[in-house]
């Protein structure tokens, strides 16, 4: 890490990268700084370029939502704290992730408990065992039937988050509130509070 | 051999064994995590599962190491043991259902977890928080680090040999613990911070318990550091060994005592300041040295401190309500939404992430534990070291097991 | 050594075995309460309590125990290595007791090579754990074997030559001799004239029987048990009484060599030797509830940089002041 | 030949660390010497042990409990389960004003169900000791139990019968009356109902 690159925001950071969406959070809503799309085969060159300017890696978290699944990766720095969010949509025939265990070795770990969890393959991984969950073990744990999962828009583009968009490439509509979104979440109560009472009975 | 003898129940099948001879007839096959380790050892090598079952792998904690002699040539952490899939529990329940289980992930420091999870959904709710229970939380958290470094502190003797001195951190953590279930009404597995609020009130038996506590701790300090830290054998076992340079800090984003151990001065406390600890004087301890003691002695540094902020807490206590009066109720629902939220535990960043798409339960809760993070440098920091090290340096990480499995 | 062997002094020394068989059991069940109670004492709680007022037949359950217990052995390990092991580790012991003098009547056999059946008999030790660890299949067994070895090996040496130094000085071997050297006083015993001997003595013994801070052959947070991570009930009970019979014999030998023996300011006597004896005892107990392990490249430099060097000096100073 | 007498120097420390564990063995043990004596019953008194029901006022051996299920509804590891009290059966005195009211047109008046729990069960080896059923019981109804010594050699020991054990309770303090004032009841007193019961419900 140089001086120069220490105090660089992710937006100049992420620039040459082109990512489709990149917005500034208010941390006192959501705890992140910056949030980030980008597409998967970026993501080694971002992950080395975040590495460069002394971005950590804290974790990697999976998400099934109805556009397919979805990674999260947060980085934060030391030298000027700040959280970044950066998110990956992959197709949920094909989840397959390029990994970044080379860049940030820390993530070797992340990317595996995230393939246990939800069946994303991340190639390059130099280790790809289960790791949390038991080889040979049949299944993902956390993913959701079709009548449970919510848009992506329902969970990151909610009223009130007081975030600036920054970059938006033309043609992504991921967090444009569609018009589906609205009924979705009373169903997605309903199916709930259906399974909660079944639980309780 | 015994180690891979109790692994053959396991029953997994074994994919390198059969065609390229990984594992012949003669030998008894290992798990698949074993043969895989095989495949790359140098023939002379010595392959040793350490543990799951391991005097100082604290817990359930796995290693497999390949040996030439004593010195590890290679070194792999194999978890799971202890796996509970809290993620999956937390998405279908309620957030205050799921309160309990944050005082199983880090039975150390369950207060933080606590907090962590507590803060996510008051960041998402937008919940307030009356300032009495803001201190109460300060006050409990910080004793509960206190705790879970004398426990560390006692712990880590007993890896490197020292029966003795786990004792009389245990004697000291006793009259932590009572001042604890004051506040929580348990002694180890905490779970009394509310969305609003805490659980209790403090009383002032609990008042007077700090009060007398504070400098009862620190007239102990000065013997811990004339029986342990000064002790001329401890220091030339820790002293250099498991060396993590600052840039591998970074890579593995290690955390907590281990970061500051190499220098950065990295807490979250100060990072990202939530509650009210910017109210408080204290220090972040740091050290230079990037080795076991220097990880040793931010601990014991970070005792004091705690001592510090308590201190200054209690006697700053305000007045008031220990729950706000518009505090949810335990059903009500989360809004749709995201938050991350990160505390300083006693082993690094805490981070819990809530993404909600406003139903009963969260959609997704992802929990950040500072220790998986931090064993995952153990594998590159261990080569080369001698078999003692590795135990030096596994302890000097100060790992809980259930909260890097979860 | 006597030419003649009479009826009389093979009948002697068969009764001193049947003694010193009965002496070791006893101070095994002793020797384990006591480490039990120091250990107790000194981390601020009662130690055994429950078997016995204030414990006192906790040893003696746990004997039984012992001696109930199955005697397990792993699948491939080897059965004649695996079994010779902890005999061989037992009983060579009580011959070193042979010629320790407790008074100058109670003598089992006053043999004027006494010192050095000690030492070479204190040798079988070595290859009983050697056999344990590479008997019993065990990778654990095996780097504690391998510790084992080398730690013993090497601190023979340093122990020889504190040893040495007081043989020069008084010019015998036969332990009761040197004693006879020594007089009732403190001063007047060999530490007053060789504290560098006798401190080079005390910790190699340290080394020779495994205790902490050199008990790496066992370093349980390291190698589980070590050497005996596979032997169960009296397989590891054996090993046990062998490990506090060595002891007895390390401190009984350093207070002979160095702390006057059974002589004593008054009333000479065994009561004398056998204080003198306990308090080393203790001492290694003490020793062992305070101190954090060695780490074993650390376990060595110590011997061949400090202790071996230091012992030289020290007896070509003797030689030299003998010479004198 | 100065790291040789800082060596020396660093040696000092080990005797350092024997004077200090040599103190410490000269002074008295720090631990309670369980079953010889017992933890005060004050550091006790804070402890939440496994949840109990709280009888009313005027009537200890009747709880509060208002059978509103909310506790079972809260309860994250579903260790709690209650029932209502049965419907009482409507005596023909109110069948037959039943009958008329229903000849009448009128929506008959239905005997309803009391506002009590039939049954009240607890799986103490399930529960995690929240305090959830604590903090929404409405009618302060559940309380924590401060027995911090509780055994029991099967699963079956901890599944309680909260309703007896109230009614135990409150027999047992009838018995004595004076001695114990009401919040201290549920101090972990040697209770004499240790001997109708399992241990494990002392």
């Amino acid at each position: 890490m140089t001086p120069e690159t220490a105090s660089v925001t992710p937006d100049v950071l992420l620039a040459p990268l082109d990512p489709a969406y990149l917005a500034e959070e208010n941390p006192a809503r959501t705890g992140l700084r910056w949030s980030a799309f980008l597409s998967a085969d970026v993501l080694p060159r971002a992950a080395a370029l975040l590495l460069e300017a002394g971005w950590h890696l804290e974790d990697i978290c999976g998400l099934d939502v109805r556009e397919g699944l979805a990674a999260v990766y947060h980085f934060d720095r030391m030298t000027s704290p700040g959280r970044l969010a950066i998110r990956v949509l992959m197709d949920r025939a094909a989840p397959v992730l390029p990994s970044i265990a080379d860049i940030h070795q820390g993530a070797e770990w992340h990317e595996r408990e995230t393939a246990d969890f939800y069946g994303i393959v991340f190639t390059g991984n130099p280790n790809p065992a289960p790791l949390l969950l038991p080889e040979g073990m049949q299944g993902h744990p956390l993913l959701k039937d079709d009548a449970a999962r919510a848009p992506l828009a329902a969970l990151l583009a909610v009223p009130g988050r007081e975030d600036t968009v920054l970059r938006k490439a033309e043609g992504f509509t991921l967090l444009d509130p569609a018009e589906d979104a609205k009924p979705a979440k009373p169903a997605k109560a309903k199916a709930a509070a259906t399974e909660e009472g079944a639980d309780n009975a | 051999m015994h180690s891979t003898e109790t692994l053959r129940s396991h029953g997994t099948a074994c994919p390198a064994t059969s065609a390229d001879g990984g594992c012949t007839d003669d030998q008894i096959a290992g798990d698949g995590y074993t043969c895989r380790f095989e495949q790359g050892a140098r023939p002379e090598s010595l392959i040793l599962n350490m543990g799951p079952q391991h005097p100082s792998t604290h817990g359930v904690l796995r290693v497999l190491l390949e040996l030439d002699g004593e010195y590890i040539v290679r070194a792999e952490p194999v978890l799971g043991y202890l796996h509970r899939m809290h993620e999956k529990m937390a998405e279908v329940k309620t957030p205050a259902q799921f309160m309990p289980n944050m005082g199983r992930v880090d039975y150390l420091h369950a207060l933080a977890w606590n907090w962590a999870y507590v803060g996510a959904v008051e960041k998402l709710a937008g919940i307030e928080i009356p300032e009495r229970a803001e201190y109460l939380r300060v006050i409990t958290c910080e004793l509960n680090r206190i705790s879970s470094h004398l426990l560390w502190w006692g712990a880590y003797l007993l890896d490197l040999g020292a029966f003795t001195p786990i004792m009389y951190a245990f004697d000291d953590r006793e009259m932590l613990l009572d001042l604890l279930q004051l506040m929580t009404g348990s002694r180890l597995t905490y779970s009394s911070f509310r969305f609003g609020g805490v659980y209790t009130d403090a009383g002032p038996a609990f008042v007077q318990g700090v009060r007398q506590f504070i400098p009862h701790l620190r007239s102990r300090l000065p013997m811990y550091t004339a029986l342990v830290t000064e002790n001329i054998i401890l220091r030339r076992r820790i002293e250099e060994v498991g060396v993590i340079p600052q840039d591998m800090v970074t890579r593995y984003g290690a955390s907590g005592p281990v970061a500051r151990g190499s220098g950065i001065a990295y807490d979250v406390r100060r990072a990202e300041p939530y509650s009210v600890y910017d109210r408080f004087d204290y220090e972040i301890p740091v050290r230079h040295e990037e080795c076991s003691m220097a990880r040793y002695m931010v601990r014991m540094a970070e005792i004091e401190q705690s001592l510090r902020i308590i201190e200054q807490a209690i006697e700053s206590l305000p007045e008031g309500e220990h729950m706000h009066p518009k505090a949810p109720k335990p059903s009500f629902k989360l809004p749709a939404g995201e938050s991350y939220f990160a505390v300083e535990g006693a082993r690094g960043k805490i981070g819990v992430w809530i993404a909600s798409d406003g139903g009963k339960t969260p959609y997704r809760v992802k929990l950040r534990a500072p220790g998986f993070s931090n064993l995952a440098l153990f594998a590159e920091c261990a080569r080369g070291t001698l078999l003692a090290d590795a135990v030096a340096i596994l302890g000097s990480l100060d790992m809980v097991i259930p909260e890097i499995d979860r | 050594m006597n030419a003649t062997i009479s009826f009389d002094s093979v009948l002697h020394v068969v009764l001193a075995l049947v003694g010193v068989a009965v002496f070791v059991g006893l101070n095994g069940l002793l020797l384990v309460y006591a480490e039990r109670k120091v250990a107790g004492f000194i981390q601020r709680r009662p130690g055994p309590y429950e078997v016995g007022p204030q414990g006192i037949l906790q040893a003696v359950a746990d004997a039984l125990k012992l001696i109930g217990k199955q005697l397990v052995r792993p699948d491939r390990a080897d059965p004649l290595l695996f079994w010779m092991a902890p005999v061989l580790a037992f009983f060579p012991v009580l011959l070193l007791f042979l010629p320790i003098p407790f008074s100058p009547l109670l003598t089992g056999w006053d043999v004027n090579l006494g010192l050095l059946l000690i030492l070479a008999f204190a040798g079988f030790n070595v290859l009983a754990l050697l056999l344990a660890g590479w008997g019993s299949n065990n990778k654990y067994g095996l780097l504690g074997a391998a510790r084992a070895v080398a730690q013993s090996v090497a601190y023979e040496i340093p122990l020889l030559l504190a040893v040495l130094a007081i043989a020069f000085q008084e010019g015998t071997l036969s332990l009761s001799a040197i004693v006879g050297g020594q007089g009732g006083m403190p001063w007047q015993w060999n530490i007053a004239v060789q504290p560098l001997a006798f401190l080079i003595f005390f910790v190699s013994a340290l080394g020779e029987t495994n205790r902490a801070p050199f008990d790496l052959p066992e370093a349980e947070s390291e190698l589980t048990a070590g050497f005996h991570t596979e032997y169960s009930g009296m397989g590891f009970g054996m090993f046990f009484l062998a490990e506090y019979a060595n002891m007895i014999v390390a401190c009984s030998v350093c207070t002979v060599l160095f702390l006057g023996g059974w002589k004593g300011p008054f009333l000479d006597g065994a009561w004398w030797f056998l204080a003198k004896v306990y308090g080393l005892l203790l001492t290694m107990m003490w020793f062992r509830w305070t101190y954090p392990r060695v780490r074993f490249d650390q376990l060595l430099n110590l011997n061949w940089r400090w202790l071996l060097p230091l012992g030289v000096l020290n007896l070509l100073a003797t030689a030299f002041v003998m010479k004198l | 030949m100065a790291s040789i007498f800082r060596t020396l120097a660093d040696l000092w420390s080990l005797v350092v660390g024997l004077g200090i564990t040599g103190k410490e063995f000269c002074k008295p043990g720090v631990t309670v010497h369980y079953p010889r004596a017992e933890v005060t019953p004050e550091a006790a008194a804070s402890f939440r042990g496994p949840i109990e029901l709280i009888g009313l006022d005027k009537d200890p051996a009747k709880p509060k409990c208002i059978a509103c299920m909310l506790c079972v509804s809260a309860c994250p590891s579903n260790c709690i389960a209650v029932t209502r009290a049965p419907t009482p059966k409507p005596t023909p005195e109110e069948l037959k004003a039943m009958a008329e009211a229903e000849a009448r047109g009128e929506k008959p008046k239905k005997p309803a169900p009391p506002k009590a729990p039939g049954t009240w069960t607890y799986d103490f080896s399930l529960c995690s000791l929240c305090g959830s059923c604590v903090e929404v019981c409405p009618v302060d109804s559940i309380g924590f139990s401060h027995d911090i010594y509780m055994v029991g050699t099967r699963r079956e020991d901890f599944v309680f019968d909260q309703l007896a054990r109230l009614a135990r309770k409150a027999a047992a303090r009838k018995a004595e009356p004076k001695k114990a004032a009401p919040e201290a009841a549920s101090a972990p007193a040697p209770a004499p109902e240790t001997a109708a019961t399992p241990a494990s419900e002392a």
